[in-house]
């Protein structure tokens, strides 16, 4: 076995030959810590359930050096795993102290890594799998003329079709065209905010014509929650988008609709 | 007949965009005789005459064409006229303003699309994708809109609280720079034997 | 079988721009019963399957398409410039992981892969072969992803049941431990039957 011998940076040179004139580093074939280390292990013929650390970890932090001593940027991901390797190891040459206390470190500390790459390995072999499809467009065609007495025929009334990132994509782009200042974020962080819980109101009206206050705040009954819904209500009302009813002093809140939407009578009153 | 040939000319007449003619073939097929090309192309002109199918092999323009039997006509604009259709950009765009910004005014549409929005508006109201939740207390008391609940179903969203936001597709693309990678180049001459093209079947 | 419906069946999957699912075509057809539709279908991929053509009809992505025999794509792309059809191994295996483990956020592809993964979820986003589905009920209300129609169509995937299951891609990998890395080949009568597909452990 040649494992044992000496991991001179020359190995290296070949594979990483030509990387450093690309602009964006990719560290050649591997996607990732973890594809490195299958091709460590395959390399060395290790099995995985039983790959040996102290091999392993110093081949990958040879190789890491050797992308440094060139130079290339070596991606966080793979300083993470470095870091995991070296502990792993560490843990396998501390000596277990107390025979006689509780079975604490019973368990292999290469287990979860040993985990990870048999997953992992699943879904590489998975992804090699679907790229040896016959894909469309690459193997398999589909008829792409149209019938001159068909493309005639127009759809009317047909259901129209897009994808969420479509829609965010095209916000995306318009925003790019209009200067930063036109802009408030309708919905900033992660906390309780009153646009997300108008569109919550909007929502549960689009459902039921009348809402009660306490439905709103029923499921979260907190300080924040019932002064935020409050607020939003509160624009609402001034939008006059909602009407706001109180049936006795001290009695439940409830509001409608302020408008019945039917869009034919309304469009064509004012707006086209 | 060579039957191997006829299916080869079958899906080249198949996936070609405009009609293709006699000589065309040839061209691409240099590896069979022009008298075999255009045996070929009789029979199959016979063949699909004859299993009485929804399509036949027609000569048009100078070339050779799948068309479909005027028969059928009536079916098809039935499809036709009632599959989905994809968003045009106007109305993805205004969709997307009244998404994420509504509740809005038509005079705020248009300030951040810059053009009139008028018919797109119509015809978001008209698919039922946008609805009118009321009028603005300012002169002229213009309608407000937002979405509905047919905009949540077309794009399968929970509520409106599930639209993505815009930070969490930038931060998509927000790529530490070693992980943009160059395709994986397929050798073009790499022929691979049939049985491994369906490799779960 | 009722060779007036098979004709007109032909002529409306023909003519469609994407696969058409049989409730579609029912939907349509509505002057014949969907007992028949349906064994009109059956009959029809048998026919072309039989007659040995340059096409075929296909169940993709919950319905029929017309298809090129893949055997031909050399003849084919002597005159069609092949649509990007590359994709990267970061792709494929971010592909797989989001085929098989979907419902999933970009945190839990990142975790089986090891590596970040925004890039590569943009551009398969951007080729409409993953999906936003929606967010997730949990802190910071993170993306959900999982491929998309487009993916079935382009992979020639009836469904995501028809996938083979983790079990059986580990136990491929099982086998030649060391010559597996270039071409994955699969025994071509290795027959798995269809109630095994499961995908979804």
């Amino acid at each position: 076995m040649t494992v044992e011998s000496h991991h001179h940076i020359d190995e290296y040179l070949p594979l990483l030959d030509g990387l450093h004139e690309q602009y964006s580093v990719h560290l050649d074939k591997f996607d990732g810590p973890l594809d490195l280390l299958l091709h460590l292990i395959r390399k060395n013929e290790l099995d995985i359930c039983d790959i040996s650390i102290a091999i392993i970890t110093r081949q990958y932090l040879d190789f890491i050096k050797a992308m440094k001593d060139l130079n290339l940027e070596v991606a966080g991901d793979f300083l993470v795993m470095a870091a995991t390797l070296l502990q792993i190891k560490s843990r396998q040459l501390l000596p277990v102290v107390e025979p006689e206390d509780q079975e604490v470190d019973e368990t292999d500390p290469r287990e979860e890594l040993i985990r990870r790459l048999q997953e992992y390995q699943q879904y590489k072999d998975a992804g090699m799998l679907f790229g040896a499809r016959a894909l469309l467009g690459r193997e398999v065609f589909v008829r792409t003329a149209f019938e001159p007495a068909l493309v005639a025929a127009q759809n009317v009334e047909g259901p129209l079709e897009a994808s969420l990132f479509e829609l965010v994509d095209a916000f995306r782009v318009l925003l790019l065209k209009i200067p930063v200042e036109t802009f408030h974020d309708v919905a900033p962080g992660d906390s309780l905010s009153i646009a997300d819980c108008i569109n919550d109101i909007l929502s549960q009206l689009q459902e039921h014509n009348t809402v009660q206050f306490n439905d709103l705040v029923k499921d979260e009954l907190t300080r924040e929650r019932v002064i935020v819904t409050f607020l939003a209500l509160l624009e609402l009302c001034r939008l006059k988008l909602i009407r706001i009813f109180q049936g006795s002093v001290h009695g439940s809140i409830w509001f409608v609709p302020a408008v019945a939407a039917d869009p034919s009578e309304v469009i064509n009153t004012d707006e086209f | 007949m060579n039957s191997e040939l006829s299916a080869i000319i079958e899906s080249l007449i198949f996936t070609a965009d405009s009609a293709l003619s006699t000589d065309r073939i040839c061209d691409l097929l240099t590896e069979f005789e022009r008298g075999e090309v255009k045996s070929a192309l009789s029979g199959l002109v016979e063949y699909h005459q004859g299993r009485g199918g929804g399509f036949e092999l027609i000569e048009v323009a100078g070339g050779w064409q799948f068309r479909t039997r005027p028969a059928f006509h009536s079916y098809i604009t039935r499809h036709i006229k009632t599959r989905a259709a994809k968003f045009s950009q106007s109305a993805l765009e205004t969709l997307a303003i009244v998404a994420y910004r509504q509740p809005l005014t038509r005079a705020e549409v248009e300030h951040l699309r810059g053009v009139d929005c008028g018919g797109v508006l119509k015809t978001l109201l008209e698919k039922h994708l946008v609805r009118i939740l009321g009028k603005k207390d300012i002169p002229g008391r213009p309608l407000i809109y937002g979405t509905s609940k047919e905009f949540l179903e077309v794009f399968g969203l929970k509520d409106l609280k599930s639209l993505p936001t815009l930070r969490e597709i930038q931060a998509l693309g927000e790529q530490p720079k070693f992980e943009r990678q160059e395709e994986l180049q397929l050798e073009p001459d790499k022929v691979i034997p049939m049985e491994s093209y369906l490799p779960f079947e």
